[in-house]
C-alpha cells in the first residue's frame, strides 16, 4: 500500500475534516476507480483543504478541478459513474447544490429506475451554520434531496461516522448525498480504527442510551443532544440520543425501538421546521408507534427562514441546548 | 458542403447499404407507430425523426461496438443501430415489458448500457454533461473510446449544454456532438430561440472545431462524423456537428404543426433523405431500384414482426412499480 | 374593458383549464404590468393552449415566447418582477421547474427576506400524474418548495378555485408557484362568477362537511377523497374533506379545527410519500392535536419511486379511492 | 485598446476627478475593512477588488438615477458611487442594522433597490439572468433606462451566463454584461476555466458584440461602458465587456493565493489603476499632486468616519430573524 497523503500515527487523534480526508485518500488508494472532481481541490486542496496534497500523489487527473458549474461536474460524474467509474464530486459548499438539483433529481436519482443503469456516485457537500456563513454559506439542503426517490443521504456527527460513512458512500452502487457538517471540521478529535472499516449506510446509532425521552436528530445537533441529555440526566431524566447518520435510508427499526421503549420523542434537526426531515420522522411515529406515544411528537428546528448573517441574529435562527432542556422538561411532566 | 466522389468512395459499398437499410428501417418503423397512435393504441405520446433519420443512422454507424451514445428524442435510428429491435421499440411504446425499460419509461427513453445506449432525459441538455463524463471515463482509463451525443437547436439554449460543451474544451475529452437543427424547437423557431444564423457559432466560443453538414444528406453526416470520432479517439477532443434539417411532422404526433408555413415544408420535402440516398447509391452503382423495393419488403415485414412481438409482450404487473429504485452492486458497470 | 380572448355567456359552464386561461386573461386586462413568459405560449398558445389567442390580443412582448432555458426566464422574471411588473412564467411542464430550482430557491425565495426586495412572480407548474406521461411528464415537485421559506403554494382542485387562486397568486407580492392538475385540466367543469373574484391564499376550504374522520388532502386528489368519503357516508361514517388549496402558508387553523372535531385525520397526497407535505401536516397534528387524536395519522401517498410510465405501473403508483376507503374502516374502527 | 487624447477629453473634467475620489474610497475602504479582518473584528469573509477598483467605478460612473446595476463580488466601487456610504458597508460587514441588509445578509450582500442595485447572490451568475429580467421590464414599459451587471471570469462557466446571455441577445435588451476577467476563479487560471484565450470570444456565439477594454485604465473602462450603455438605452441591444484585470488578494482574505506566481503579480502590481489614473489626471492637466494627497486624505477621513458609524450601529435583535420572509403590497416596486 502507498503511503497516505497525511500520516497518522496509531492513536493519534484526528479531526472530523481529516477523517474525511483519510476516507477518501484509502478509498483512492484501495480502488483505482475512484476519482474527485470539484473546483480548486487540486493544487489548492478545496477550500476546506480536505484534499490538500492529493493532487500530487494522485495526478491532475483523478483530483480533477473543474470549470466552475456544478450542473455540468456533476452531469460528467454521473456519466462516468456509469462507465463504472467511482466520482466523488465536491460542492465548494453545500448551498451551490441547488445549481445541479437538476442533474442529481432528474438524472442521478433516475436513471437505475428508469432504464437500469447504476450511479456509483457520492457528492460531498459541507453544510450547515453556526460559521458567520449568511444565507448562502450555511444552509441544510438535504430536506429537498430526502423528497427525490433514488438517492442516499448521510450526514455523519463524529470523526468515526465520518470516515465509515465516506467509505461506505464511495462503495455504494448508489448516488449518494454525504453531508459534512462545517462546524465540525476541526472541532472534534477522535482516535479512530487503524484498520479498515464502514459505518454502514442504513444504520442509526445511539450515542447515549437513556429509557426516558428519544431525541433523534443528525450531524451537528447530535451534540447539543448529548448536552441536553447531560443536563436532564442531573434532574433524573435519562435521555437517549440516536443519531440517525444516514437520512435516507431511514432506519426505522431503531427508531421505532427507541421511541416504543421511550413513549416520548423530540426531533431536532438545523434544517428549516416546515418539510424539514423531523416532519417525515413525526408522521412516521403517528403511524407506526401511535399507540406508544405518551406525550405529543415534539419538533426542534430552525425557523423557517434563510440563515442570516449577523450573530445575534443566527444565534436565534440556530437550534440551542436550553431548546432541547425546555422541551425535554415539557415532555417528561406529561 | 459539397462532397466530391473520391470522399464518398471511402464509404465502403455494405456500410452504406446497411446504412440505407437502417435509414428504411427508421422510416417505416416510425410511420407505422405514428399509424397505432392514430388509432389510439400508443400510451402517451409520439415523437418521430421524420425528414431527419440520416442523423442518427450515420453516426451510429461510425462508432465501434464499444463506443457509447447519449442519444436525444429524434434518434431512432440510432437506437435500431445498435441492436434495439423493432419490436422492442413497440413494445417500449407500449408500456410492455418487452420494451427496454420494462414499462418503467416509454417511447424514445431508451437506455440500455449492454448496447451503449445512455437513456435519454426528458429535461433538455441534461445529457449533454452526462456524455462528457463517459467521454470523462474513456479519458481516466486511457481507453480509445468515444461518445457521441445530440441535441435539438432548441436544447442548445440550455445552460447545461454551455457547461457541457466548455468541460469536453477544457479537457479535450473524446465526445461528438451532434445538432439537429430542425429549425424549430416545438413551435419556437430558430430566430426566437438565438441571434446567431447557425447553431455550429456556439462551438466557437468554447474553442471547439465545428461544422455544418447537410443533416439530410447520409453520406455527408456519415463523413462528418467519422472525422469527428476519429479525432476523438485520436485523443483530439471534442467536435462539434450541426446538421441543417428540417422537423416533417408535428413536434408530437398530437401536433399539427400549423406554424410551420407550408412552403417551407414543400421544399424540404424535395430533400428527403430516404431518395436522396437512393440517387447517392444509383450514382455509385451500388443498388438499384429492385434493391430498394427488397429492402422496403424487408423491413415492412420486420416491422410487422415487431408490432406482433410487442403486442404478445406482457404488461408489467402493478408491484413492479416498487422494484429498482436502487441498483446492487452486480449492476454496476466494469 | 375591453373583450375577452374567449367570450363566456353567463351560467356557461367553463373547463379547469379555461379558468386558468380566463384568469390571467382578465388579470391582463386589469393590469398592464401582468405579462406572460413561456416556451411556445405565443403564437402556438402553449403546450396545453391555455394561452391561445393571448398574443394576438396581448402582442408579442406581453405574451413572449422564450429560449428553450427555464432558469433563464425565471431568473428574467424575477428581474422584470423586481422593476414592479407581475410576471406569470408557464413551465411547460411542472417536471422541468428542476432546470431553474437555483433560481426559485436561492434567488426569487430570499431576495426579500436579504435585502428587502419584492418579488411578485407566479411560476404555473402543470404537474400530476395520471396522464401516461411516465417519469418526466408527470411529476408532483411541490415538496421540494416546501421546504424553501420565501416561496408561496398554491394547488387548486376545481375550476373556481383554479381562477381564483390564480389570480390572488397574480396580485400577491411574493413569489407564488401555482400547481395546476393537468389530469383536472379538461375532466372539470363549472359555472363561473361573472363578476371578479378571488380565493385568497392561505384559506383551506372544506369541500365536504363532516364529523367522525378527516381527509386533509389538495389537488386532484381532492376528487378521489370525495368518491371515498361517498363511500364510507353509505356505511354511516362521515368524512370531511379539507382542501388545502394552498400548501404555504399552510391553513393551520382550518386543519386543527377539523381534527380536533374529528379526532381522527388521513392525509392524503399524489406526491411521493416520504418528505412530502404530508409529513408535515402529521406532524403539526402531533405537535397541537395530540391530546385530540384518537387514533393515528395516516397518510396515503405515492410509493417513493419516480412515476412510471406503463398503464398498470402508474394505476398502481397512484393513491385509489380503495386505498382511502380502507384506511378509513380502519380509522372507523379505532 | 489606445485611447486617443480626444476620446479622453469626452470625459468631463469634474467626472474623472469624481472617478478618482471613488477609486481612493474604494481602496481605503477595502483596505481599511482587510485591517478589521485581521484584528479579528470581522464577520464572517472579506472579497475586496483590490487592483480592480476600476472597473465598477467606471462604470457606476456612466450611470444615470435611475438605472440599475446587478454586481458581483468585485465591485465596492459601484455600491459607493451609487451612493452606500462606508459606514454602511462596514456595518454590513459586521452585521449591524446599519448596514444596507441590516444583517440579514454581510459583506458584498448589498442590494438597495431606492439606489438601484440588484443585491448579490453568491450563487455565480445568478444574477446574470435576473439582469436581463430588469432589462425586459424597461423594454415592456418603453423606458430608455439600462442595466448594468458584471461576471467573473469564472463565472462565466456556469449555464445561466449562457441563458442570460441568449436572452438579452434574442430579444436585443438594454443591458451591459461586464466580465471583470482577473484570470483567476479562486485558485483555477483561466487554461481551467476555458479552452479560448479571451472571454469575450463567449459573446459571438450569442450575437451580441464584445469588446475587450485594459480593466486598469479608469478612462477606457468609462469609454467602453458609455459606448455599450449608450448602444442599449437607444434601443440596439446588449454588449459584452471583457475587462482585463489581476486579483491582486487571494480569493478572501483568509486565501494567501499561493498558486498565483508571484512574478505575475509583480507584473501587474506596475499597472495599478490608482497611480494610472493619477498620471492620466496629470498628462491631462486635470490634477496635481496635491490633489491626489487632498483626495487620499478625504477619504481616509471618510472611512474613519464610516468606522465609528458602523461600530456605533446597533445589532439586530434575535427575533428580527422572524421578519421578512414575505413581503407586503406596498413594498412592490412601482
Ligand atoms: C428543459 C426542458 N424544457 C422544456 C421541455 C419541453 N420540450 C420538449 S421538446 C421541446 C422542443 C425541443 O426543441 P429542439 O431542442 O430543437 O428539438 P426538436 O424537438 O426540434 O428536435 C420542448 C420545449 C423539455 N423537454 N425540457
Ligand atoms: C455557483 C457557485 N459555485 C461556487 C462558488 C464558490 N466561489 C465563490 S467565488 C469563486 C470563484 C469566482 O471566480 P470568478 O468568477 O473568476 O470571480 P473572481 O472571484 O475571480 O472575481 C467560487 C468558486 C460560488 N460562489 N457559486
Ligand atoms: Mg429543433
Ligand atoms: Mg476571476
Amino acid at each position: 500500500m502507498t503511503t497516505a497523503v497525511h500520516e497518522t500515527k496509531a492513536g493519534q487523534e484526528v479531526t472530523y475534516l481529516e477523517a474525511i480526508s483519510q476516507a477518501l485518500d484509502e478509498e483512492m488508494t484501495r480502488d483505482e476507480r475512484v476519482f474527485l472532481m470539484g473546483e480548486d481541490i487540486g493544487p489548492y486542496g478545496g477550500a476546506f483543504r480536505i484534499t490538500e496534497g492529493f493532487q500530487k500523489k494522485y495526478g491532475e487527473w483523478r483530483v480533477l478541478d473543474t470549470p466552475l458549474a456544478e450542473s455540468g461536474f456533476v452531469g460528467a460524474a454521473i456519466g462516468a459513474a456509469m462507465m463504472g467509474m467511482r466520482p466523488v464530486v465536491e460542492m465548494q459548499f453545500a448551498d451551490f447544490i441547488s445549481c445541479a438539483f437538476d442533474q442529481i433529481t432528474e438524472v442521478a436519482a433516475k436513471n437505475h429506475y428508469r432504464w437500469g443503469a447504476a450511479v456509483p456516485l457520492v457528492i460531498r457537500a459541507p453544510f450547515g451554520g453556526g460559521v458567520h456563513g449568511g444565507p448562502f454559506h450555511s444552509e441544510c439542503p438535504e430536506g429537498w434531496f430526502f423528497h427525490s426517490p433514488g438517492l442516499k443521504l448521510v450526514a455523519p456527527s463524529t470523526p468515526y461516522d465520518a470516515k465509515g460513512l465516506l467509505k461506505a458512500a464511495i462503495r455504494d452502487p448508489n448516488p449518494v448525498i454525504y453531508f459534512e457538517h462545517k462546524f465540525l471540521y476541526r472541532r472534534l478529535k477522535a482516535v479512530l480504527p487503524v484498520e479498515d472499516y464502514i459505518v454502514p449506510i442504513g444504520k442509526a446509532d445511539v450515542k447515549r442510551p437513556g429509557t426516558d425521552i428519544s431525541v433523534i436528530t443528525y450531524g451537528a445537533m447530535v451534540h447539543l443532544a448529548l448536552e441536553a441529555a447531560a443536563v436532564m440526566a442531573k434532574e433524573g431524566i435519562e435521555m437517549e440520543v440516536l443519531d440517525l447518520r444516514t437520512l435516507i435510508p431511514l432506519d426505522r427499526e431503531m427508531i421505532f425501538e427507541s421511541v416504543r421503549k421511550t413513549s416520548k420523542a423530540i426531533i431536532l434537526h438545523e434544517d428549516n421546521k416546515t418539510g424539514g426531515i423531523g416532519a417525515e420522522i413525526s408522521a412516521l411515529l403517528a403511524e407506526d408507534c401511535f399507540d406508544s406515544l405518551d406525550g405529543p411528537v415534539i419538533r426542534i428546528a430552525a425557523p423557517d427562514t434563510p440563515v442570516p448573517f449577523s450573530t445575534p441574529l443566527e444565534e436565534f435562527f440556530l437550534p440551542k441546548t436550553s431548546d432541547i432542556v425546555a422541551a425535554a422538561r415539557k415532555l417528561a411532566a406529561y | 458542403m459539397n462532397l466530391d466522389i473520391a470522399a464518398l468512395k471511402t464509404i465502403k459499398r455494405p456500410d452504406l447499404l446497411q446504412m440505407y437499410y437502417y435509414l428504411r428501417l427508421t422510416r417505416t418503423l416510425e410511420d407505422r407507430i405514428t399509424a397505432l397512435y392514430r388509432q389510439g393504441r400508443i400510451v402517451g405520446g409520439v415523437y418521430t425523426s421524420n425528414g431527419m433519420e440520416a442523423i442518427s443512422v450515420a453516426y451510429a454507424s461510425v462508432l465501434e461496438r464499444d463506443d457509447i451514445i447519449a442519444p436525444f428524442h429524434r434518434d431512432m435510428g440510432a437506437f435500431l443501430v445498435r441492436g434495439i429491435t423493432p419490436g422492442e421499440v413497440i413494445a417500449q411504446y407500449l408500456g410492455k415489458r418487452g420494451g427496454p425499460t420494462k414499462g418503467k419509461d416509454g417511447n424514445v427513453h431508451i437506455g440500455d448500457l449492454k448496447r451503449g445506449i445512455i437513456g435519454f432525459v426528458s429535461h433538455l441538455a441534461d445529457n449533454l454533461p452526462v456524455a462528457t463524463g463517459v467521454a470523462l471515463a474513456f479519458r481516466l482509463r486511457g481507453e480509445s473510446r468515444v461518445v457521441v451525443t445530440n441535441t435539438g437547436d432548441g436544447g442548445t439554449s440550455r445552460g447545461d449544454f454551455h457547461e457541457a460543451m466548455n468541460f469536453a474544451a477544457v479537457r479535450k475529452l473524446p465526445v461528438v456532438f451532434f445538432c439537429n437543427n430542425n429549425q424549430y424547437a416545438y413551435s419556437t423557431p430558430l430566430s426566437l430561440q438565438m441571434a446567431v444564423r447557425d447553431v455550429v457559432d456556439r462551438a466557437r466560443a468554447y474553442g471547439m472545431p465545428g461544422e455544418i453538414v447537410d443533416g439530410n444528406d447520409l453520406a455527408a453526416v456519415y463523413l462528418s462524423a467519422q472525422g469527428a470520432v476519429h479525432r476523438a479517439r485520436a485523443g483530439e477532443g471534442p467536435t462539434f456537428i450541426e446538421c441543417k434539417t428540417m422537423r416533417m411532422h408535428g413536434h408530437s404526433e398530437h401536433d399539427s404543426a400549423k406554424y410551420v408555413p407550408r412552403k417551407l415544408l414543400e421544399e424540404w420535402k424535395q430533400k428527403d433523405p430516404i431518395p436522396k440516398a437512393e440517387r447517392l447509391l444509383q450514382e455509385l452503382g451500388y443498388a438499384d431500384e429492385a434493391h430498394f423495393r427488397e429492402v422496403e419488403d424487408r423491413v415492412k415485414k420486420e416491422v410487422e414482426a415487431g408490432v406482433e412481438f410487442a403486442e404478445k409482450s406482457p404488461l408489467p404487473e402493478g408491484p413492479e412499480t416498487l422494484e429498482g429504485v436502487f441498483a446492487t452492486e452486480d449492476e454496476v458497470t466494469r
